[in-house]
């Protein structure tokens, strides 16, 4: 029997190939994707936005941690996050004091291995806050993490010697010994620093998924009353899985004090932890990747949509909705069902279903930026007025209603039909 | 107008760098919050900045140079600010303008510390035209920094002398939101008045959390039992308005001084009950005395943009500034202009302005301006407005304070 | 003599004014399969329940190899060696079958919270998993998605899952409740081969699969235990023909005969 | 005695205030378990509505108009909105809302503008009811309180003298019975969303001109709304009312209290001067609801008076 048993164990556990193909493979890529960016010289703009999404990766990944992986809703994830940075920034301090003046540990502590920082702050503060808050999941949770934040954000404002009032807390990454001699002071070399760290978050977080702990804290997520009867102590899972958590979303803090180079009480706020809660749905809780692509997509959104339209917190507010409501797996999820039809065993209908929806849905598009805009317009009251490809659309324009309920009417009529058409075949 | 159809474009373009600015435009980048619950307040200084150079190109530019403004949205996110810079630095920009929010204004003036630093002769010039933190022209003052806006202590200068003349005010209540600039204002009131007038008792000095607080009516009451005839307060934004409003329903009848009464908005929210009581701490309101050059550059204004009321006059006066700055050293690189700059002075619209070589403080008369429904421009196209007599005048020297600031100038 | 694997001793639970367990006592040999039977509400899953840590007893004893585990959490009881399964199906549903085994079996083999191995590497536990899966024969499915299974995989799963632990005091709760006759058959097999050489503690509806299985039998009716004994004894019981009355007599009757 | 006065008018008041404001959320909560997010912009776009109307016509036209009409947006948004949502559990319910609120404060920028909208109150109130130890109290402060007595005597009277109500309270307690008794789960659904709405909807009538009316209003006042309801108890309407007192009073008192950390925990040799010596108990007083609510699910993860566990 224990023969057989050993033989079917390696058929059982992926072959080595299909470990390589499936889990290095994709690790190999990002790695890739990270060190050949450089080779197409950036401008700052673009560095600057790079160096952000790669805070924002770890810290969504790590939120993910807890919302997609351990079922814990959090709206306080930005605690962490911030206490994490706040932290690395003052060992910054540390590092920039001792450097000039007596020496000592912090002299030799190079500014590049900051986010171990940031990670043992956030663990710390996770372990503290964590185990009050993780008895229960669902909605108990929730609040008290809405609870919590909220408290810790007004803190922020009261203790000026450690949050720094209003202006927060600034140190200068030049300091101390240099490491793989970069001085961090371009913000081409601020990349590297940010890359590195980025790529060991997504491996750290990775490897926490494959561990007992992780494959429990998916366990406890989907069944806590199965997993206390296989001898685990579901309150003890997720308080586990939280500190772990706050410990990538403090190496985040981390890499955002480099970056940076301040840290500010607005960091531990709602705001920035409503704000990684978008980044992680959008991008596709239940996709290891998702929260990477939300986190590129709404970083880019907030920095450079503003350019074009005020009303991108009212189109970020939509895509969320329209995800919440048509598409529970995030981008990722999108994504996968494009692959997977693909290489479903008829591409050509998948594909033209797909292009049949995203007509639908592009109209629909039309439709509602162009009311978005024309309103937006309207509301300033500047006297100025939407004009996309050189047509003129005030508010009570015939061709502006024109624009607005035409590719509605036939948007939504494509989008029924298409959704017809799939019950039809299932 | 902003076209959703060139994003694409542009997110192809800013993966290509951008260098160098063009030989024949001055860009100026400001960074402001234009979207989100501070956008409106962002975007009445962006249309300020953009009317100035708009009259200043007519005129044939600064050194016959082109002046740009363009908006970067900074949501007042200290971080964000960090990455709009960076764009600006892409688009060529030299000259940056910022003035909500002290916490961005530090983030900033580090930055661009540590970026002229780390890039020499790509130094850029920051032009804070409403950040009031004082310490920015004391103990953290810096060459690349010029302020136009006075800063809180200074205006607590003013908000006292204003004081040393009421002789009906006893007793003065202070109140203000926990954070650094409330406890600051507090601080330099309880100084100001203890040395200004030492017959004031200060009744009270509190401070609240930070925009926490959904009804001020107890705050309120608190302050009419210790029976306080002024009130001073460095409130802003919903903390204002709701102080004021609690204020005035529960019927206290003395001056409520505040640091930003004529912000946007906060005249509709006010109402009728507030003239003659709320007053304000400005450099300039639209109902002083004008020439008509001047009444012709504001009436413009608020005919260009009906939605907005001219606000900033130091906005005005910083271009002004800088084109003499730029014509005295006959360049536009803001390494000869911060040169320029330290120590000139302007004859404005409302009298003598310095900049203050020892810290980069510009120096100009303030006026408690009152609130009041007896005026020829009115704001938030309402009847209401601000109006202020020669007793309101301070003088720019009477504002002025002594400066911790030691500044380490670059080599020329 | 030696210590009973399981011994209860004048157990009761109130919900409020209900009083549902009234004093139940009942020792396990090491060993021994054990049924429990009874008609619909007599209490049969909510003693599963507390002898598990479902419940806190009201009052009474629960002794697991003689030491007391009434009250405690459930994952403290299961770490002691006793493993229970569910009336519903009670896997996990997200994972696969080779997942959801593989879940139960790390505890045992003292993995715990570990977070700093990878589950791939751990040899011992992909070798026990797959025995568990061999001997509840689902080996060929161990890759699929654990929802996706038919009606009677998940059935044998949650056994799979129950004996992963190596506990040895197994309870069972209704294993072949749903299913057809030839299912019931191959379940039956696989428990009696599962649980070979453990305590088992079942509760079953199927008297066919009770008189099969059990060592003795214990009725239990409105939360009392009316009787405990062989099989044949159960079925010439005066006390438990009085209690089932219909169909279910007529069962045991027929297996009687 | 004249801070104790005060604070016990205000603290009701406020107290009374809250309780409007998160009735309906309770309602919304214990029967369908939707811990909406977007409460808290339904009673501003009550605001916003009663502000429109009273505009066009007057005030008392507003006070039963506007809730009316946002009870109606709530009901719709259930049925095109969450119901889609609904399989796929709470949480993405919660998110739903969540996201509402977003859009639903960007869509009244657009609408109503960015800044404050002048929300009078009506003339025929606005003036000093009478005057305590120097500070005068506005009649619409008064009247609010009317109104939400008004209410809650109009809650009550429903929830315990009607059929429909009789189903309600049934509901509260066990949501899931409520299909087994043969009712159009669906429909009642949409009603108590609709409903809860417009309770919203009717504080924010009340509290917009009471405090200001802009599209700030729905944020401020977000979270505490969640204080109310957790610390108030799943399924218990008179929890609410309690938590929502207690939450008035104990805010407003704290306000009244002038000592600071270092007086009160000199003893344990605390200076004045310093940081934490230095914090009032007055500047706290915003931060007593969410101390709230995290001890109360804590200690006491029901509430005050709920029947069951969140």
């Amino acid at each position: 029997m224990s023969n057989i048993a050993t033989d079917t164990m390696i058929s059982l556990s992926p072959s080595g190939s299909q470990k390589f193909m499936q889990r290095t493979v994709p690790l190999i890529i990002f790695a890739v994707i990270l060190a050949v960016i450089p080779v197409f010289g950036p401008s700052r703009t673009m560095y600057s936005l790079l160096n952000a999404m790669g805070v924002n990766i770890v810290f969504a990944m790590s939120y993910n941690m807890l919302l997609g992986r351990a079922g814990l809703l959090s709206f306080g994830h930005a605690v962490y996050f911030g206490l994490g940075g706040y932290a690395a920034v003052h060992a910054m301090g540390a590092i920039e004091a001792a450097s000039y003046g007596d020496g000592g540990f912090w002299a030799g502590y190079p500014v590049f291995f900051l986010p171990f920082i940031g990670f043992a702050g956030g663990a710390l503060a996770g372990a503290v806050i964590g185990w009050p808050s993780c008895r229960r999941a669902g909605t108990p949770f929730a609040m008290i993490s809405l609870g919590v934040a909220e408290l810790i954000s007004a803190a922020g404002f009261m203790f000026g010697s450690i949050f720094g009032g209003e202006e927060g807390i600034s140190g200068d990454r030049m300091n101390g010994p240099e490491m793989f001699g970069l001085s961090l002071g371009p913000i081409n070399e601020v990349y590297w620093f940010i890359a590195f760290w980025t790529f060991i978050g997504v491996l750290g977080i990775y490897a926490f998924t494959r561990t007992p702990l992780g494959k429990m804290s998916e366990a406890t997520r989907d069944n806590p009353e199965r997993a206390e009867f296989v001898g685990y102590d579901p309150q003890k899972v997720r308080y586990l899985v939280f500190i772990f958590a706050g410990g990538f979303a403090g190496l985040a803090g981390g890499m955002s004090a480099v970056n940076y180079e301040i840290f500010t009480p607005e960091a531990l706020s709602l705001a920035p932890s409503g704000m990684v809660l978008l980044m992680a749905y959008i991008g596709g809780i239940r996709y290891f990747a998702g929260p990477i692509l939300g986190a590129i997509l709404l970083t880019y959104m907030q920095s450079m949509m503003s350019d074009y339209s005020e009303a991108w917190l009212l189109y970020l507010g939509l895509l969320f909705i329209v995800i919440v409501m048509f598409a529970p797996g995030g981008l990722a999820g999108i994504f996968g069902g494009l692959f997977r039809g693909l290489r479903g065993d008829n591409p050509a209908a998948s594909l033209r279903q797909w292009a049949v929806q995203i007509t639908g849905i592009v109209l629909m598009m039309i439709s509602l930026v162009t009311l978005i805009e024309m309103s937006v317009n309207w509301s300033n009251n500047y006297g100025e007025v939407f004009e996309p490809f050189g047509m003129h659309l005030p508010h009570d324009g015939v061709l502006t209603w024109a624009v607005i309920f035409i590719p509605f009417v036939a948007g939504v009529g494509i989008l029924r039909k298409a959704l017809k058409n799939k019950e039809g075949q299932a | 107008m902003r076209l959703l159809s060139s994003a694409a474009l542009a997110a192809v373009m800013s993966v290509t760098a951008l260098s160098g600015a063009s030989a024949d435009t001055l860009k100026i980048a400001f960074i402001d919050p234009l979207s989100g619950p501070f956008g409106p307040t962002g975007q009445d200084g962006l249309n300020e900045w953009e009317y100035a150079a708009e009259q200043i190109n007519a005129k044939g530019g600064i050194n016959g140079n082109q002046v740009e403004v363009t908006g970067y949205d900074n949501k007042v996110n200290p971080k964000e600010s960090l990455v709009q810079l960076q764009k600006a630095l892409d688009n060529g920009v030299r000259y940056i303008a910022q003035g909500n929010g002290s916490s961005v204004a530090s983030a900033l003036i580090d930055a661009i510390t540590k970026h002229n630093k780390r890039n020499p002769g790509e130094e850029v010039l920051f032009l804070n035209y409403a950040a009031v933190d004082p310490s920015f022209t004391n103990d953290r003052c810096n060459f690349w920094h010029f302020r136009f806006d006075a800063d809180s202590d200074m205006k607590m200068e003013a908000i006292t002398d204003w004081v040393k003349g009421q002789e009906d005010i006893k007793k003065v209540y202070i109140i203000g939101q926990d954070y650094s600039f409330g406890k600051a204002v507090a601080a330099a009131a309880e100084k100001n008045l203890t040395e200004k007038r030492p017959d004031i008792e200060i009744v009270g000095n509190e401070l609240h959390p930070l925009g926490k607080v959904k009804d001020f009516t107890p705050y309120v009451q608190k302050i009419i039992s210790s029976g306080a005839d002024a009130m001073i307060t460095g409130n802003w934004g919903a903390d204002m308005v709701l102080l004021i409003k609690a204020a005035i329903d529960s019927g206290f009848d003395g001056k409520i001084l505040t640091y930003y009464g004529g912000s946007r908005g906060a005249a509709t929210a006010m109402g009728q009950a507030a003239v003659g009581q709320v007053m304000a701490i400005v450099e300039h309101n639209t109902n002083l005395e004008m020439s008509d050059a001047h009444a012709a550059y504001v009436d413009g204004y608020e005919a260009k943009y009906s939605e907005s009321n001219y606000y900033y006059q130091r906005i005005d006066n910083a271009m002004h500034m800088l084109a003499m700055a730029a014509e005295k050293a006959d360049s536009i690189d803001p390494v000869d202009v911060a040169f320029a700059l330290e120590g000139m002075t302007y004859e404005g619209p409302t009298g003598t302005l310095t900049m203050r070589a020892d810290n980069h403080q510009v120096l100009q008369p303030m006026f408690m301006s009152t609130f009041s429904d007896n005026v020829a421009r009115g704001v938030d196209n309402g009847p209401f407005g601000w109006v202020a007599d020669d007793a309101a005048r301070i003088e720019a020297e009477d504002t002025r304070t002594e400066t911790t600031c030691q500044m380490t100038r670059p080599s020329k | 003599m030696s210590v009973p694997a399981l011994s209860i001793n004048n157990l009761h639970k109130s919900f409020g004014p209900a009083h549902i367990i009234r004093g139940v006592t009942l020792d396990i040999e090491p060993g021994e399969r054990h049924a429990i039977i009874g008609p619909n509400g007599a209490g049969k899953s909510t003693l599963f329940n507390l002898i598990s840590g479902g419940y806190h007893p009201s009052s009474g004893s629960i002794k697991l190899r003689g030491e007391e585990i009434g009250g405690m959490k459930p994952f403290k009881i299961n770490r002691k060696g006793l493993s229970r399964s569910f009336q519903v199906s009670n896997i996990f549903s997200n994972m696969t079958v080779r997942e959801n085994v593989r879940c139960g079996v790390l505890y045992s083999m003292g993995y715990g919270y570990g977070f700093w191995r990878n589950v791939g590497n751990l040899h011992d536990v992909q070798r026990k998993t797959a025995e568990i899966l061999e001997s509840v024969d689902l080996l060929d499915k161990a890759q699929l998605p654990a929802a996706l299974l038919p009606y009677a995989d998940q059935r044998t799963l949650e056994i799979a899952i129950t004996i992963a632990g190596g506990a040895d005091v197994i309870m069972l709760d209704e294993p072949t409740a749903g299913m057809s006759h030839s299912e019931t058959e191959r379940a039956v097999a696989l428990i009696k081969q599962a649980t070979e050489g453990k305590t088992l503690l079942i509760v079953e509806h199927d008297m066919g699969v009770v008189f099969n299985m059990a060592d003795r039998i214990s009725v239990l009716v409105y939360g009392e235990i009316i009787a405990t004994d062989k099989p044949m004894a159960i079925r010439g019981n005066e006390k438990v023909r009085e209690a089932y009355l219909g169909d279910e007599a007529d069962a045991i009757e027929g297996d009687a005969a | 005695m004249e801070t104790i006065v005060f604070s016990l008018l205000n603290g009701v008041i406020y107290g009374l205030l809250l309780f409007m404001l998160s009735s309906g959320l309770t309602l919304i909560f214990s029967m369908m378990g939707v811990l909406n997010f977007a409460h808290a912009s339904f009673y501003m776009l009550g605001a916003y509505f009663a502000y429109t109307i009273s505009e066009a016509s007057s005030f008392w036209v507003a006070l039963i108009f506007a809730p009316i009409l946002v009870g109606l947006v709530g009901a719709l948004v259930e049925k095109y909105g969450l119901r889609t949502v609904h399989v796929n559990g709470h949480v993405a319910e919660l998110l739903f809302t969540f996201g509402l609120a977003y859009l639903i404060d960007e869509v009244v920028k657009i609408i109503w503008g960015r800044n404050a909208v002048d929300y009078k109150v009506p003339e025929l109130l606005d003036f000093p009811l009478f005057e305590l130890f120097g500070a005068q109290y506005p009649a619409y402060r008064i009247f609010t309180l009317f109104v939400a007595l008004a209410m809650l005597a109009g809650l009550w009277f429903i929830l315990n003298r009607t059929r429909a109500g009789l189903i309600i309270q049934a509901a509260l307690s066990h949501p899931h019975m409520v299909g087994h008794l043969g009712h159009n789960v669906p429909r009642i659904f949409m009603t108590v969303f609709g409903v809860g709405c417009a309770l919203a909807g009717l504080a924010g009538v009340i509290g917009g001109n009471y405090l200001v009316t802009d599209p700030a209003m729905g944020v401020q006042m977000g979270p505490i709304v969640f204080v109310v309801v957790v610390v108030g108890g799943l399924g218990s309407l008179m929890g609410a009312f309690l938590a929502a007192m207690i939450l008035g009073l104990l805010q407003t008192f704290a306000v009244a209290i002038d000592a600071r950390f270092a007086d009160i925990f000199g003893w344990l040799g605390l200076d004045a001067t310093s940081e934490l010596g230095s914090i009032t108990i007055a500047s706290l007083a915003p931060m007593i609801p969410f101390l709230m609510l995290v001890l109360v699910l804590m200690i006491r993860p029901r509430g005050l008076l709920g029947d069951r566990e969140l």
